[in-house]
């Protein structure tokens, strides 16, 4: 049992470009850092039954997923040196074009901040509680069944 | 005894809600059949299952007031 | 020969995490794109003989580099399916804690994006003719000779 | 028959310019004799041969007016 309130790992809605720039501009004063790898995930606009997507509709089981977020950050830091984990991922509406996940890892040196992107990555995929809804341009919806 | 269920994505549009509460079970594969008889449609689903947000199997032992999340695949990203 | 100039991957100075973030926006309009992996090189403050490095000084053979570049993305493109693959490379001084590489790898999917980075990365280590030059916080110069 | 040769990095410091030409040699293993005749520091280091942007091995046979390009270990990134 935890007392303290687990760390929030979602944004509502889209992660905005500018956003991510400013992340990146704040790792200037870590002056170990050598290497970053950043994943970024963006809805497309896939054709399904001769409809295009317009947006994905994010849902989670909210308080599992942040505690999965903070297992998958620990067992990164846990196998490679790294300076920094960041993990942000959106709930409700992103629209087609729109960024929808945001991973970033900083390390000393190139190969471990790109194994551990890629591993982080991975585990979202498989181990976090969260399910899309794509809403198609005529606005009739399709569970995403991976 | 009484257990509480969540579900999750597709799942909470084939059984019509968010949440219900089942009686006398003490085991995953008693709950699950619990659930298939109330809701059929369930059966044409695949799923997984957590038990107070730990990934369960099916003959894990259930205890009073335990939050049963019945979720399909994932699908973050 | 060719006798359109080459492409010109390089830029004087830092690469600007604005620039960054305005990158990735401009590829909201591309709706095939899934995932983009990016990977950024930061200027550490590494000690030598009981001094840190203050900055470095990037200096390449230009013309050669460009083409090495060019080579690198066409490669890229012929190995995975990729949308977009951008390079952008520091000349002359970079400060500690600044950025001196972007690369950005565009794909529907993940994976062909990760790979598509991973090996650029490793390709412009190996292949390019670019040099750096550390210069220490008391002016001093060395030149680093992986 | 006139060989130019450019220095890149470290090299440049060694030999102390960017650039000098090189009468009289056709091939990449006279072309290094003489440069270590005239500069013997240049034994210490370890480069790669580039002619005319694309790299080189030691036998590579030269022609007029050729660009040599003598380079350190790379160390981009």
């Amino acid at each position: 049992m935890r007392t303290m309130k687990d760390k929030n790992y979602f944004v509502q809605g889209a992660i905005d470009p500018v956003f991510i720039g400013e992340q990146i501009a704040t790792h200037n004063s870590n002056h170990g850092i050598g290497a970053h790898s950043i994943f970024l995930g963006q809805v497309r606009a896939d054709e399904k039954v001769g409809k295009h997507v317009a947006g994905i509709e994010y849902s989670a089981y909210r308080d599992m997923a942040n505690k999965v977020f903070a297992k998958i950050r620990e067992e990164a830091f846990e196998k490679w040196p790294l300076n920094c984990v960041h993990i942000f991922h959106s709930t409700g509406l992103v629209k087609t074009g729109e960024l929808s996940l945001f991973v970033f890892c900083s390390s000393g040196h190139r190969k471990e901040s790109i194994k551990a992107m890629e591993q982080i990555v991975e585990d979202i995929k498989h181990k976090v509680p969260i399910w899309k809804k794509e809403i198609m341009e005529d606005e009739s919806v399709r569970w995403v069944q991976d | 005894m009484q257990i509480n269920v969540i579900f999750f994505g597709v799942l909470s549009d084939v059984v019509g809600k968010n949440m219900l509460t089942i009686q006398d079970t003490d085991n995953m594969t008693d709950l699950k059949r619990k659930l298939i008889t109330n809701y059929p449609d369930l059966i044409d689903y695949t799923y997984r299952m957590a038990v107070n947000q730990q990934m369960v199997e099916d003959n894990h032992r259930l205890f009073d007031n335990d939050i049963v999340a019945i979720m399909p695949p994932f699908a973050g990203g």
